[in-house]
C-alpha cells in the first residue's frame, strides 16, 4: 500500500475504533462550537449544520467496547446496539454530544430517547418522529412542523439564529455529500477488488464524526488514491448486495470474512441514514419545504418506513439488477425486528424475480465468523461453481 | 446437658445444579459439617450423599473436640486428624474401586461385548487394579488431587490407562470409555450410609499401626476417642433445603426455602459487614444486595441462557483435559488477554479449538474467558444496584482464582475500591444459609 | 389460600363468553351476510367508527392471544417460522400469520372471513407496521394507515391531534366509505361515543376497586377479562355498556362482603402481597402462571397492561362532543404510546395508590414496545419509592419461552424477600 | 477419447473428527465421470492436537490405498481446511457435503449435515449445485456433541444411543434450547424415573422437530440423505422419518453407510473436477 493511502486508512480506522470521540472533541475545541449526536438512519443533519454544529452519529460500540453497564438495562432479547449506545454514553464517552436526536427507526430507539430522558435529565434528548402519511398536507405539514420545532430547538443549543440561507447553504454541502458517497459506491461497484471492503466501509463510515465538507473531501481523496494500487486484482469472486444492516452495524470483521469467503459486496444499507434521500435537495426554495418534500418524495425504502406495496422489493431487484449482482446476502442484526419482519417480504421479491439469497444474523460484538463464513463460502461456491459450466 | 454424647443439630442442604452442597450446625450455630457431591444423576440420592459426607466430616469434628478435651491428645490433632482423614478418604476411595470393579463387569456383560467378553473383562480387571495401586499416590501427604469426587478422580485414571490399553483395531478406546460411562452411574448413585462406621477402623488401624510415633496409650485414648465420635447420637432437629433443585427435595415445602435468601444469610453469617453478594454457580448466577441483618433487599438472576456461568468453566476445563482446579492458575499465567464476547456454553469448545488454531495461546484465552464471564457477572450486579462494600463472591466459582482476579479488577474499574471476602468454603454458602434458616424457624417455633 | 370455586359463576363473566361467542358467530358468516370487516389493532383502535360503517372489527392481537390460551400458538408460529420468519421477532405477528397459513380458523373453531380493509392504527409498536405490510401480501385488499405520533412527553399537543384527525378525515373516512359503501354518519359516531364514556366509567370503578382491602379484583390476571369488551369490539355497544353495568355491580357486591379476587380456584381468602405489574401477561400458560401468584397469597391491585386500550382511569373519556379530535386524544394516549418517563410516573403512582407492597415486572421477548427500557423503569421505580423489584421474562404466546420453573423460582424468592422484609421491620 | 483416469484426495476437518477419502475418476471435464472410491477413513480426534491428526488420518488413508501423495492430482480440503496445510483447494462444507451426498445416492434432492456441532440442511439440484441451506443458528442442543455428553451422563456408549431410542414406549420431549439447560432438563428426568430410552427418544425426536424446520425451509424435496456422523444414529434416523409421516409430508429420510464421509467424498470430487477445469483452462492458454 502506498503511504498516501496506507495515511488515510489509517485515519479512517482511528476515527472508527475511537469511541472517545476525539475527532469531536477536537472539532468542537477549534471551532469553539457545539455537536449533537444521532443514532442511526436519517435525521436532517442540514439544520444541525446550519446552526453551525457538528452532527454525530453514534453507531453503537462497534466489536471494541466491553459492555458492563450497558447490560444491566436490556434483556438478552434485545439488540446490542441500544446496550453499547448506553455503555458509552454511561462511561462519559458521549459527554461532548450537547444533544442526542432519536429518529424513528423501531420501539428499541424510540423507547432508548425516554431511557436518555431519565438517565441524563440535563442533555438535550428529541425523538423524532418522521411521518408515515406522505400527503404533503397531512403528513407533509406535520414533518414541515416538526422540522421547524428541530430549527429552533438547535438555533436555541447552538445559541445563535440562523437564516434560511445558511440552511440552504448546509443543504448545498449535503447535496455534495451525497454525491460523492455515490460516486464511491458506482467505482466499487464497477471494480470491487479496487475499493476493499473493509476500506469502503470506514471512508463511508468516517462520515459519522466528519464534518460533511471533510468527509466530501475525504472520499474525493479516496477514490483517486485506491486507484493507483497497482497490486489490486480482480478475483474469482461472487457478486453480492447485503442488506439488513442499517442501524446496528456488523463488525468490520464480518464484511471481511464475507469478502474472503468469495463475495464482492457490491451494495449494501450499511449506515443508512448518509444516503437517506435520493438525489439533490432543492437548494432554492424554502429550505424546510425542501426538506420535507425530499423526506416525502425522495426517501429510500427502508425497513422504518411504510410500504404497502412491493416499492421495497423492487428496490432491492433493482440495486441488484444496477450493481450486476449475482446474489443477495441478508445480514440483520439478531432481535432487530424492522430488518427480520422484512426479510421474508423481500425474499418472496427476490424469489419471483429468481435472483439467489442467503442469511445470517450477527451483531455489533459478533467475534466469531465461522459460520458465517461457512454459509457465504458456500453461496459465492454456488454461485461460481456452477455458473463457470 | 444430659447426654454427653448427644448433640442437636441443624441442616442445610443446597442442591445445585451442579453440586449438591449440605451444612451440619450444632445448636451454638457451629458449622461441624460440611458435605458435597455432584448433583448429576439423582437429585434424591445428591441429597443423602451430600449429607453423609456431612455427618463424616462432623464426626471428625467431634473426634477433635475429644481429643482438645483430653490432656493426653490435646495438640497431637493437628497432625493426627488430616493424615486420619487421608486415609480414611483412600479407603472410601478402594471401596468405590471395588464397586466400581463390579459395575464395569456388569457393563461389560452387555450382548455388545460378547465376542471378546472374557478379554474386555480381564482389560477392565487390569485397569482397576492400577488404578487401586495409584491409590496411595492420591491420597499421600501433601497430594494434589484434580477433583474431591470419585467420578473425576477414578475417571482422569481411568481414561489414561484405557488410552493405553485400548487397542484400535481390537477393543477400542470408545469401548473401554462407553463401560466406564455406564458403571460409574450405579456406583456414583450408592451411597454408602455406614460409611465412617466402615472405614474409619481400617484408617485408624492403617495409622496407628504405622507408628507415628504416639505412645501406646496414646494411641489407646486415640481409638477410643474416634470411639466416642463414631457412635455420638447426631440428633437432627430441623433442616432446610435451598437451591436450584430444592422442589425436588423430598421435604415439606415450609422446609423449602428460595436459594436467593439462604446465599444472603449465608454470606452474611460469614462476614456480617456484607452488602452485596454475587453468587456463580453451575448454571446461574446470581446478584443479590443483603441489609446489615442479612436480608435480601433486591437481587437479580441470569436469564435463561446458561452462557458465562460455571458448566462453561467445566466444559472448558473438559476441553482442555485438565481438572477445574487447574484451569484458574493457567488463565493466571497469561500475558496479553484474548478479547472473548461469547460465553456460550456450548460452544466454548469449539471458539477455543478455533483460537488456537489462529495460534493464540491457551493460557491467553483462557485469562479472556475468565474475564468474558465477570463481564456478565458486572452486568447482572449493576443490575441489582451495583457493588457496595464490603462485597461477598460465593459459589464454586469463587475457588478460581482467575476468575477471582479479572473480578477485582472489573470491581475497581467501576465501582472504585471495595472490600472482596472470598472464603475457601464460599460453595457451601446457601446450604449454611439454609442451615441457618433451620434454626432459626425452629427456635422460632420453640419461642 | 383459596377456597373453593364459588358454585355460581359470576354473571359477568357468563355475558362475556356470550358476547364473544356471538361476535366470531358472526364473523364466520360475515361474508355470507353481506358483511364486510376490517381488520385492526387494539391501542388505538377506532371501534366505533368502525362500527358506525356498520363493519365488523377483527383484532388479530386478540385471536393470537386466544391461540396462546388454547395452546395453539406453539404450531402457528412454527408455521410462520417454516415461512421464513425469524426466531428473533414479535410471536404475535408470526402467530398470527401462522393461523392464517393453517386456514385462519378463530378461536372459536370458525373461519375468520377475510379483511375487506386493513386499518393500520399504527399506535405503539413499529411491529404493527410491518404486520400489516405482511397481511397486505396475503390479501388483495386496501390499507388504511394512521399514523399516531409518539407522546414522548405524555401529553398531549394540538399538532399531533390536528394531524390524526385530518388522518381520520383524507385518510380513512374515505376509506371505510368506500369500502362499506356508506356515508360517515357523525351523529351515529357521537352516540356510539356517548356509550363508550358511560361504560369507561364503569370500568374505571372497577379498576379502582383494587384500591380497597382486601382488593375484590385481580387487576391483571382478572384485569385482562375486564378489559375485555372496552378494548375491542364491543365499545360503543349496548352489550358492552350492559357488561360494564353488571360487572360494576358484582364488584361492588363484593367489596361490601369483604371478598377477595375470583381466581380459578375459589375466591383468594388471604391477601398477604398486593402487587403492581408492569407487561403483558403470558397466554399459553395463563393459568399456570396466575396460580403462582394466587398460591402465594398475591393479589395485583394495578397493572399497566390493562391500560394498553386506553388510560381511562386517568382521566380520558371518548367524548360525544369532540368526536374525532377525542379518538385523537384516545390513541395518543395509549400506554405503549407513552414516553418512558411517563410510564414511570404511572407506575409510581399506582403503587402509592393502590398502596402495593410489590412492583414486578413481566418482561415479554416480543414485545420491544413495553420491554426496551424496562430494567430502567425497574430502577426508577425502586428509587423512587423503596420497594424492590422483581423481574421474571416470559413471552406473549411463545410456549418455548415460558420455563416455568425458572419463574416460580423467581416469583418465589421475590415473595419471600418480602415476606422478610416485612418480617424484619416489625421486629426480630 | 475414453478421458484420463484422475486420483484425488478430499480431507474433511470436522470438529470432532477427520476424514479422508480417496478416489479415482475418469472422464473429461465437463462430462460425465466414473467413480471409484478408493478409500475412505475418519479418525476422531478426541482432544488431541488437530494437525497430527489430520497428518495421521491422510497418511493412514493414503497407505491404506499403497499411494503415495505424489500419485494424486488433487488434494481438496473443506471444513476447516486452513489446516491441511498440504491441500491445493478448498470447498465450503455445504458445497462437498451436496456433492458426496449426490454421490451416495444418486437421486437424493436434499442433504442434512448434522455433525459435532452443527446441522445444516441444503437443497440440491442438477450438477450438485447447492440451491438453498439452511443452518441452526448458535444454539447447540441438536448435535451430535450434545447427544454425546446426554449419552454419557445416562451411562450409555454412542452406539447403544440407536437401538436405545428406537426401543422408547412414551418419549419424553426436552423442552430448552439451551444444550446446558437441556442437559438439566435431562437430569430432571432421570430423576423422575424416566427410562433411558424415553430420554434419548425425546431427544432424537427434539432434534428431528428441530431438522425438519430446517428441511422445509429449503423446501427439501422428496428425498433427504442424512450425511455427517449423526447418520449412523439409527434413532436420530427413525425420529426423522417418524416426524416427518407425521406431518403427511411426501419427504423420505435415507442414510447410507459411508454417510459420515459424505464431506471428504465429495471434496475428492470437487477437486477432480476442478483439476480438470483447470488443465483446461491451461491447454486453452497454452
Ligand atoms: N475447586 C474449584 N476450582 C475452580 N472452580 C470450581 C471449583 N469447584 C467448583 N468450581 C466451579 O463451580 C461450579 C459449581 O458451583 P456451585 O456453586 O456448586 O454450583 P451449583 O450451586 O449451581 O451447583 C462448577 O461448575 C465449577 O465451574
Ligand atoms: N453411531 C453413532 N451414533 C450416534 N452418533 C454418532 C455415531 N457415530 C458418530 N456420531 C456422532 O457424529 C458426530 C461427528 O460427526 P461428524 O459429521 O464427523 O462431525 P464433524 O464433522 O463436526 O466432526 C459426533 O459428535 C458423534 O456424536
Ligand atoms: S438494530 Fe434493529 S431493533 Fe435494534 S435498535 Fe436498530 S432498528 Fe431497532
Ligand atoms: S446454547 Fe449457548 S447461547 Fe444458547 S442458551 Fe445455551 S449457553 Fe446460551
Ligand atoms: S411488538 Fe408488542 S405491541 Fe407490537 S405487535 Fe408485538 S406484542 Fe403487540
Amino acid at each position: 500500500m502506498k503511504p498516501a493511502l496506507k495515511a488515510l486508512v489509517d485515519r479512517v480506522t482511528f476515527l472508527y475504533e475511537d469511541l472517545d470521540l476525539t475527532v469531536v472533541k477536537e472539532w468542537k475545541e477549534t471551532h469553539r462550537a457545539k455537536a449533537v449526536g444521532y443514532m442511526p438512519i436519517y435525521v436532517p443533519r442540514e439544520i444541525i449544520h446550519a446552526a453551525g454544529m457538528l452532527p454525530v452519529g453514534v453507531m453503537g460500540g462497534g466489536e471494541g467496547l466491553e459492555i458492563i453497564k450497558g447490560d444491566a438495562y436490556f434483556q438478552s432479547y434485545i439488540c446490542h446496539i441500544p446496550r453499547s449506545t448506553v455503555e458509552l454514553a454511561l462511561s462519559g464517552r458521549l459527554d461532548c454530544l450537547d444533544g442526542m436526536l432519536f429518529p424513528s427507526i423501531c420501539d428499541v430507539i424510540r423507547n432508548l430517547s425516554g431511557m436518555w430522558n431519565m438517565m441524563f435529565p440535563d442533555r438535550y434528548v428529541r425523538y423524532i418522529d418522521v411521518p408515515q402519511n406522505y400527503d404533503p398536507e397531512v403528513g407533509g405539514s406535520f414533518w414541515r412542523r416538526e422540522l421547524a420545532e428541530l430549527r429552533a430547538d438547535m438555533a436555541r443549543i447552538a445559541g445563535r439564529e440562523f437564516s434560511d440561507d445558511d440552511l440552504r447553504n448546509s443543504i448545498r454541502v449535503y447535496n455534495e455529500n451525497r454525491t460523492a458517497l455515490n460516486d464511491l459506491y458506482l467505482a466499487r461497484s464497477r471494480e470491487p477488488w479496487v475499493y476493499p471492503i473493509a476500506e469502503m466501509y470506514l471512508v463511508v463510515r468516517a462520515g459519522c464524526v466528519l464534518p460533511p465538507e471533510e468527509h466530501t473531501a475525504l472520499i474525493r481523496e479516496y477514490l483517486q488514491l485506491a486507484q493507483r494500487e497497482d497490486d489490486r486484482k480482480d478475483k474469482d469472486h461472487s457478486r453480492v448486495v447485503i442488506v439488513g444492516s442499517f442501524c446496528e452495524q456488523p463488525p468490520v470483521g464480518l464484511l471481511k470474512t464475507l469478502e474472503r469467503a468469495g463475495c464482492w459486496i457490491v451494495g449494501d444499507d450499511l449506515v443508512l441514514g448518509l444516503r437517506w434521500l435520493i438525489g439533490d435537495v432543492d437548494p432554492d426554495g424554502d429550505p424546510l419545504v425542501a426538506l420535507s418534500s425530499a423526506f416525502l418524495a425522495n426517501s429510500t425504502e427502508a425497513a422504518s418506513r411504510y410500504e404497502p406495496g412491493d416499492a421495497k422489493g423492487s428496490q432491492l431487484i433493482a440495486s441488484v439488477r444496477d450493481n450486476d449482482a449475482e446474489g443477495v446476502i441478508f445480514c440483520a442484526p439478531s432481535f432487530c425486528d424492522p430488518a427480520l419482519l422484512d426479510q421474508p417480504m423481500l425474499v418472496t421479491a427476490l424469489d419471483r424475480a429468481g435472483i439467489p439469497h442467503t442469511q445470517f444474523k450477527f451483531s455489533e460484538d459478533t467475534g466469531q465468523f465461522a459460520v458465517i463464513r461457512e454459509q457465504a463460502g458456500t453461496f459465492s461456491d454456488s454461485i461460481r461453481l456452477w455458473s463457470e459450466v | 446437658m444430659t447426654d454427653l454424647n448427644k448433640r442437636d443439630i441443624f441442616i442445610g442442604i443446597d442442591l445445585g445444579s451442579t453440586t449438591t452442597k449440605a451444612v451440619i450446625l450444632d445448636d451454638g450455630g457451629e458449622i461441624i459439617g460440611r458435605g458435597i457431591t455432584n448433583s448429576r444423576s439423582n437429585y434424591d440420592v445428591a441429597c443423602r450423599i451430600a449429607r453423609e459426607e456431612a455427618f463424616i466430616r462432623a464426626r471428625f469434628t467431634l473426634a477433635r473436640n475429644v481429643m482438645e478435651a483430653d490432656p493426653l491428645l490435646s495438640g497431637l490433632e493437628g497432625s493426627f486428624l488430616p493424615r486420619l482423614e487421608d486415609s480414611f478418604k483412600q479407603h472410601q476411595y478402594l471401596g468405590q474401586l471395588e464397586h466400581l470393579r463390579q459395575a464395569l463387569w456388569t457393563a461389560a456383560g452387555n450382548a455388545r461385548h460378547f465376542a471378546y467378553q472374557a478379554d474386555f473383562r480381564k482389560l477392565l480387571n487390569e485397569i482397576v487394579d492400577n488404578m487401586a495401586a495409584t491409590a496411595p499416590a492420591l491420597f499421600g501427604p501433601g497430594a494434589a488431587r484434580k477433583s474431591d469426587f470419585f467420578r473425576d478422580l477414578a475417571g482422569a485414571e481411568y481414561m489414561q490407562l484405557a488410552e493405553k490399553t485400548a487397542d484400535p483395531k481390537g477393543i477400542n478406546f470408545e469401548t473401554i470409555v462407553g463401560a466406564y460411562d455406564s458403571a460409574i452411574l450405579t456406583v456414583e448413585n450408592t451411597s454408602d450410609e455406614e460409611s465412617f462406621k466402615s472405614h474409619i477402623g481400617a484408617a485408624l488401624d492403617l495409622l496407628l499401626d504405622g507408628g507415628n510415633g504416639e505412645t501406646p496409650e496414646q494411641s489407646d485414648r486415640l481409638r477410643a476417642a474416634i470411639e466416642t465420635a463414631r457412635n455420638y447420637n447426631l440428633n437432627e432437629l430441623a433442616t432446610v433445603g435451598t437451591g436450584y433443585g430444592r422442589q425436588r427435595l423430598p421435604f415439606p415445602k415450609e422446609w423449602i426455602r428460595s436459594e436467593i435468601l439462604c446465599h444472603g444469610l449465608g454470606a452474611h453469617a460469614m462476614f456480617p459487614d456484607t452488602a452485596t453478594v454475587l453468587d456463580i454457580g453451575g448454571q446461574d448466577t446470581k446478584a443479590i444486595q443483603v441489609d446489615d441483618r442479612g436480608i435480601v433487599t433486591s437481587f437479580q438472576m441470569n436469564d435463561r441462557c446458561a452462557a458465562g456461568c460455571g458448566r462453561y468453566l467445566g466444559y472448558i476445563a473438559d476441553e482442555m483435559n485438565l481438572g477445574l482446579h487447574e484451569l484458574g492458575p493457567l488463565a493466571q499465567q497469561s500475558t496479553h488477554r484474548v478479547k472473548i464476547n461469547s460465553t456460550c456454553t456450548v460452544f466454548a469448545g469449539a471458539e477455543l479449538r478455533d483460537r488456537l488454531g489462529m495460534g493464540q495461546r491457551r493460557e491467553d484465552i483462557l485469562a479472556g474467558l475468565h474475564r468474558a464471564i465477570m463481564l456478565r457477572a458486572m452486568s447482572l450486579l449493576a443490575r441489582s444496584g451495583g457493588v457496595k462494600d464490603e462485597f461477598t463472591f460465593t459459589g464454586g466459582v469463587a475457588n478460581n482464582p482467575a476468575a477471582v482476579d479479572a473480578l477485582v479488577d472489573l470491581v475497581q474499574q467501576n465501582y472504585g475500591s471495595r472490600r472482596l471476602n472470598i472464603s475457601p468454603d464460599s460453595i457451601y454458602t446457601g446450604a449454611l444459609g439454609g442451615a441457618l434458616f433451620a434454626m432459626r424457624d425452629y427456635q422460632g417455633g420453640q419461642a | 389460600m383459596t377456597r373453593p370455586v364459588d358454585a355460581d359463576k359470576d354473571r359477568s363473566m357468563e355475558l362475556q363468553k356470550e358476547m364473544i361467542a356471538g361476535m366470531f358467530d358472526d364473523l364466520s358468516t360475515a361474508h355470507e351476510d353481506g358483511k364486510k370487516v376490517v381488520y385492526t389493532f387494539v391501542p388505538g383502535n377506532l371501534t366505533e367508527l368502525i362500527r358506525c360503517f356498520d363493519l365488523l372489527p377483527v383484532l388479530p392481537e386478540i385471536n393470537a392471544l386466544q391461540s396462546g390460551m388454547r395452546k395453539l400458538s406453539g404450531g402457528y408460529i412454527t408455521e410462520a417460522e417454516k415461512q421464513g420468519h425469524s426466531e428473533d421477532v414479535c410471536t404475535y405477528v408470526k402467530c398470527d400469520l401462522g393461523m392464517l397459513k393453517k386456514g385462519n380458523v378463530g378461536p372459536t373453531g370458525k373461519r375468520l372471513p377475510e379483511p375487506d380493509l386493513l386499518l393500520l392504527s399504527y399506535t405503539g409498536c413499529f411491529t404493527f407496521m410491518k404486520w400489516f405490510e405482511l397481511l397486505k401480501q396475503e390479501y388483495d385488499c386496501p390499507v388504511a394507515m394512521l399514523h399516531v405520533p409518539y407522546s414522548p412527553d405524555g401529553k398531549i399537543h394540538d399538532h399531533q391531534r390536528d394531524y390524526i384527525v385530518k388522518q381520520i378525515r383524507t385518510e380513512l373516512i374515505p376509506k371505510l366509505e368506500e369500502v362499506s359503501g356508506k356515508k360517515y354518519d357523525e351523529d351515529r359516531l357521537k352516540k356510539m361515543l356517548a356509550k363508550s364514556a358511560t361504560a369507561e366509567d364503569d370500568l374505571v370503578h372497577v379498576l379502582e376497586s383494587a384500591k380497597n382491602r382486601p382488593s375484590p379484583i385481580d387487576a391483571y390476571f382478572g384485569g385482562v377479562y375486564y378489559i375485555g369488551p372496552m378494548f375491542t369490539a364491543f365499545r360503543g355497544s349496548d352489550e358492552g355498556l350492559e357488561y360494564y353495568r353488571l360487572l360494576r355491580e358484582e364488584v361492588d357486591a363484593r367489596v361490601a362482603a369483604g371478598l377477595g379476587p375470583v381466581t380459578p380456584d375459589g375466591t383468594m381468602t388471604k391477601e398477604r402481597y398486593r402487587l403492581v405489574v408492569e407487561g403483558p401477561p403470558n397466554w399459553t400458560s395463563f393459568r399456570e402462571f396466575w396460580k403462582m401468584f394466587y398460591e402465594e397469597d398475591a393479589v395485583v391491585v394495578a397493572s399497566s397492561y390493562t391500560k394498553v386500550g386506553g388510560l381511562y382511569d386517568r382521566g380520558f373519556r371518548h367524548d360525544p362532543d369532540r368526536p374525532l379530535e377525542s379518538m385523537a386524544d384516545y390513541c395518543l394516549g395509549c400506554y405503549t404510546n407513552l414516553g418512558l418517563p411517563s410510564r414511570v410516573e404511572l407506575l409510581e403512582e399506582y403503587i402509592r395508590d393502590y398502596r402495593a407492597d410489590g412492583f414486578m415486572i413481566n418482561s415479554v421477548k416480543s414485545c420491544n414496545s413495553f420491554s426496551a427500557g424496562q430494567l430502567l423503569i425497574l430502577r426508577q421505580i425502586e428509587e423512587r419509592t423503596g420497594i424492590p423489584g422483581g423481574f421474571i421474562e416470559s413471552d406473549l404466546v411463545d410456549p418455548r419461552y415460558f420455563s416455568a420453573a425458572n419463574i416460580k423460582n423467581r416469583i418465589e424468592s421475590y415473595l419471600q424477600m418480602l415476606e422478610q422484609k416485612r418480617g424484619a421491620g416489625v421486629g426480630a | 477419447m475414453k478421458g484420463t483416469e484422475l486420483l484425488s484426495v478430499g480431507v474433511d476437518v470436522g470438529t470432532s473428527s477427520v476424514k479422508t477419502a480417496v478416489v479415482k475418476t475418469v472422464g473429461e471435464a465437463g462430462g460425465r465421470m466414473e467413480v471409484e472410491v478408493l478409500g475412505l477413513r475418519a479418525d476422531r480426534i478426541r482432544r488431541r492436537e488437530m494437525k497430527a491428526v489430520i497428518h495421521e488420518c491422510y497418511g493412514a488413508a493414503m497407505d491404506e490405498c499403497g499411494l503415495k501423495s505424489s500419485d494424486v492430482a488433487y488434494i481438496a480440503s473443506t471444513g476447516e481446511g486452513e489446516l491441511v496445510e498440504f491441500r491445493r483447494g478448498h470447498f465450503y462444507g455445504m458445497t462437498t457435503h451436496s456433492r458426496g451426498a449426490r454421490h451416495l445416492v444418486p437421486d437424493c434432492t436434499a442433504a442434512l449435515d448434522v455433525g459435532a456441532l452443527h446441522a445444516r440442511a441444503m437443497r440440491i439440484g442438477e450438477g450438485s449445485k447447492v440451491m438453498t441451506y439452511r443452518m441452526t443458528s448458535q444454539c447447540a442442543s441438536g448435535s451430535g456433541q450434545f447427544l454425546e455428553n446426554v449419552a454419557r451422563y445416562l451411562g450409555v456408549a454412542l452406539e447403544e444411543v440407536g437401538p436405545l431410542s428406537t426401543k422408547a414406549s412414551s418419549p419424553e420431549m426436552v423442552s430448552s434450547i439451551c444444550a446446558v439447560l437441556a442437559e438439566t432438563d435431562v437430569i430432571n428426568m432421570v430423576s423422575r424415573g424416566i427410562s433411558t430410552s424415553d430420554i434419548l427418544k425425546g431427544i432424537h425426536l427434539s432434534m428431528a422437530g428441530r431438522f425438519l424446520k430446517l428441511l422445509r425451509a429449503i423446501k427439501a424435496g422428496s428425498d433427504v440423505l442424512i450425511t455427517g456422523g449423526l447418520a449412523a444414529d439409527d434413532g436420530l434416523v427413525a425420529a426423522l422419518q417418524e416426524k416427518a409421516a407425521e406431518e403427511a409430508s411426501v419427504m423420505r429420510i435415507h442414510t447410507h453407510p459411508d454417510s459420515i464421509h459424505a464431506g471428504s467424498l465429495g471434496a475428492a470430487l470437487w477437486g477432480a473436477y476442478r483439476h480438470r477445469i483447470l488443465e483446461k483452462r491451461e491447454m486453452a492458454a497454452t
